[in-house]
């Protein structure tokens, strides 16, 4: 199809689209009514549960299977990524030349890091309690640890990045996850049921296995994404195509199509 | 006021959109792409879900970013392995540097 | 809750501010856009302070808290790609003054408290990323960041096409 | 504004197919379906915001307060976390495609295939 018939296409799609979504839009309950049956039983069983952050309450507790699936998805698509991205033969390792940064630059970097980290922890630790969680909290941990890349340089945070334990550690997130659904299947009444003591209302332990599945999500978000940026960081700043340019299919001529 | 800080985000939000489709460089729509986030993330501030907030903060501040420049710089400069081009101190100052000009005219006739 | 309508409105302007920042995140030249996202960072921040203040709600100075920490880090990575942080006295100039005209109400208005204390160091946090992110210190000196192109084009020129980075065709 | 967080949201659905659809490279594709996907954010807040509601977490406010829906708020932060790991996915792609056919043009890469 050429661009043009592409481009025509789209917008008859486009036009057929917006005005049926349009149409949908009017009869939609109007935005800020007052009508949310399942907020409302979200909110009242997160509350006879302690959790005092509903939000968390839903994702770890009443959608705890969902979440599972979606740490699955994250899992799956780190596993993709590090596979599509490995180092394949012929391809050769050149080493990072150190970065100049200035002195201001490096020593704010060095700064926030810790800090970075502390918040990142912080978020993930109160995720049953405050706006937070696992998934929120890993993003800044990993982005923490990145600071040494963009403050310092590429080598400073391979030094502080053993890659294949942070490998481990998403794996151990996922198995943690799924073996603490395994455990309430077999202490109580179904998998990933809430069985641990409920705690009290607001403290940071409360709520029962929320907090050790966000735990374990924190872990794997955290571990994955490092993971994920070294994989991208590794083909960007350290791996040279295989001789011959990037046109020669990685030095497996029997894959060129052409 | 709610409503019309929820308004004004919206505009806000619908116009970095439209920003970040119309760059059609990859580079430069990542810098678009990152006001997009933020501009979001105060959206969901301003509909009473901080955690999605901070969840689109997280993300949309440094790690997309940086994975989308990443990237940029693989496909862009493929064939130069970035810092080995200008001969580092006793760094291979060979490879990358005349390597991606010469075999490819030959392979590909 | 009790919302203060008075609180919401000023962290209407930041909002608002947003609007021509926007425009220049989107057309200017790539220093200008990380100048310019620099000061969105910024802007937001206080957004999202006046707004914790504003839905009298202290667990969203969670947000600002974590934009804070990583706006630098964004910033950073986008100044690798430029080749530099580039000098910005303008955001330099706005943070110094914005960031303690919005804190410093924040505390008086909330009382000496735990929240106090995060505001300031929120808003120390801020200043201090603001006023290193904007200094203009030079580090394009790297070589995976010389632009072939030249400095003032920056990562626009490398990636300007999809063959950009293929010689010789 | 009753409906305008919907519209908002239905612009930015076609807007980012639009860019979708005639992008001329893969990594700004990519782009674009990020933009997409948020357009699922902000219909799913829309649909679960209450007016006068505050936040659904109880650290700071009493237990019987108005709140919004936390089930669409879960459903979105889930997303967008695993979402931009689902990106990164899609970029290895596109870097993978380039070292394999030396483009990132979907068009010459249609052309490849013949």
């Amino acid at each position: 199809m050429t661009r043009r018939g592409r481009l025509r296409l789209f917008l008859l799609a486009a036009l057929v689209l917006a005005a049926g979504y349009a149409v949908a839009c009017l009869d939609l309950p109007p935005f800020g009514g007052d009508r949310h049956p399942y907020g409302d039983r979200a909110v009242h069983a997160a509350l006879a549960r302690r959790t005092a952050n509903a939000v968390a309450s839903v994702n770890f507790d009443q959608r705890a299977m969902d979440t599972l699936g979606e740490e699955t998805i994250l899992f799956a698509a780190v596993l993709g990524a590090v596979v599509l991205l490995r180092r394949t033969a012929g391809e050769a390792r050149t080493e990072p030349e150190p970065a100049r940064v200035s002195a201001g630059v490096r020593r704010l970097g060095l700064a926030l890091l810790p800090v970075a980290l502390l918040v990142g922890l912080y978020v993930v630790a109160h995720g049953n309690v405050t706006p937070g969680g696992g998934f929120q909290g890993g993003v800044v941990v990993a982005t923490a640890l990145h600071l040494l890349y963009v403050a310092a340089d590429y080598r400073a945070l391979e030094r502080i990045r053993p890659v294949s334990r942070y490998e481990l550690g998403d794996a151990a997130g996922e198995f943690a996850y799924t073996m603490t659904g395994v455990c309430t299947a077999l202490a109580g009444p179904a998998f990933l049921a809430n069985v641990l003591p409920l705690g009290t209302f607001r403290a940071l332990a409360s709520a029962g296995t929320v907090v050790l599945l966000n735990a374990a999500v924190g872990m794997e978000v955290a571990c994955g994404v490092v993971v994920l940026l070294a994989t991208f960081l590794d083909q960007a700043v350290e791996i040279a195509d295989a001789p011959g340019g990037p046109r020669s299919a990685d030095g497996a001529p029997e894959e060129e199509p052409t | 006021m709610t409503d019309v800080l929820v308004a004004v985000a919206l505009l806000l939000v619908a116009a970095a959109a439209t920003a970040a489709v119309v760059n059609r460089d990859p580079a430069r729509q990542a810098f678009v792409l990152s006001f997009l986030g933020l501009s979001l993330a105060l959206l969901f501030t301003y509909v009473q879900a901080p955690d999605v907030a901070l969840s689109q903060l997280a993300v949309g501040s440094a790690l997309t970013p940086l994975m989308i420049l990443l990237t940029v710089r693989k496909v862009t400069r493929g064939s130069a392995g970035g810092p080995a081009r200008t001969a580092g101190p006793g760094r291979r100052p060979d490879r990358g540097t005349a390597r991606d000009r010469r075999p490819r005219r030959g392979e590909r006739r | 809750m009790r919302t203060s309508d008075g609180w919401l409105a000023a962290a209407l302007v930041p909002l608002v501010l947003l609007a021509p920042v926007l425009w220049r995140v989107a057309t200017g030249r790539p220093r200008d856009r990380l100048i310019a996202l620099n000061l969105a960072q910024l802007l937001a921040a206080l957004a999202l302070l006046l707004a914790s203040q504003g839905f009298a709600r202290s667990s969203y100075l969670d947000l600002a808290l974590l934009l804070a920490v990583l706006a630098p880090a964004g910033t950073l990575v986008f100044a690798r790609f430029v080749g530099g942080v580039p000098a910005a006295p303008f955001v330099r100039r706005i943070a110094c003054a914005a960031v303690p005209a919005t804190v410093l109400p924040l505390c008086a208005a909330g009382g000496v408290s735990r929240q106090s204390v995060k505001l300031l160091v929120i808003g120390a946090l801020l200043v201090a990323g603001s006023v290193v992110t904007s200094s203009g210190t030079q580090e394009s000196a790297e070589a995976d960041v010389a632009d072939p192109a030249g400095g003032g084009t920056g990562p626009g020129a490398a990636g300007g096409g999809a063959e950009g980075g293929v010689p010789g065709d | 504004m009753s409906v305008l967080p919907y519209l908002v949201a239905g612009w930015i659905f076609l807007v980012g197919l639009y860019g979708l659809v005639t992008s001329r490279d893969l990594i700004h594709a990519v782009g674009c379906l990020a933009v997409t996907q948020s357009s699922t954010y902000v219909l799913l807040l829309a649909v679960g915001y209450r007016r006068g509601g505050t936040a659904p977490v109880f650290a700071d406010a009493p237990a019987g307060a108005r709140v919004v829906d936390p089930v669409v708020q879960a459903l979105t932060l889930t997303d967008i976390v695993v979402g931009a790991t689902v990106t990164a996915l899609l970029l290895a792609l596109v870097v993978q495609l380039r070292k394999r056919h030396g483009t990132v043009d979907p068009d010459r890469l249609s052309e490849l295939r013949g």
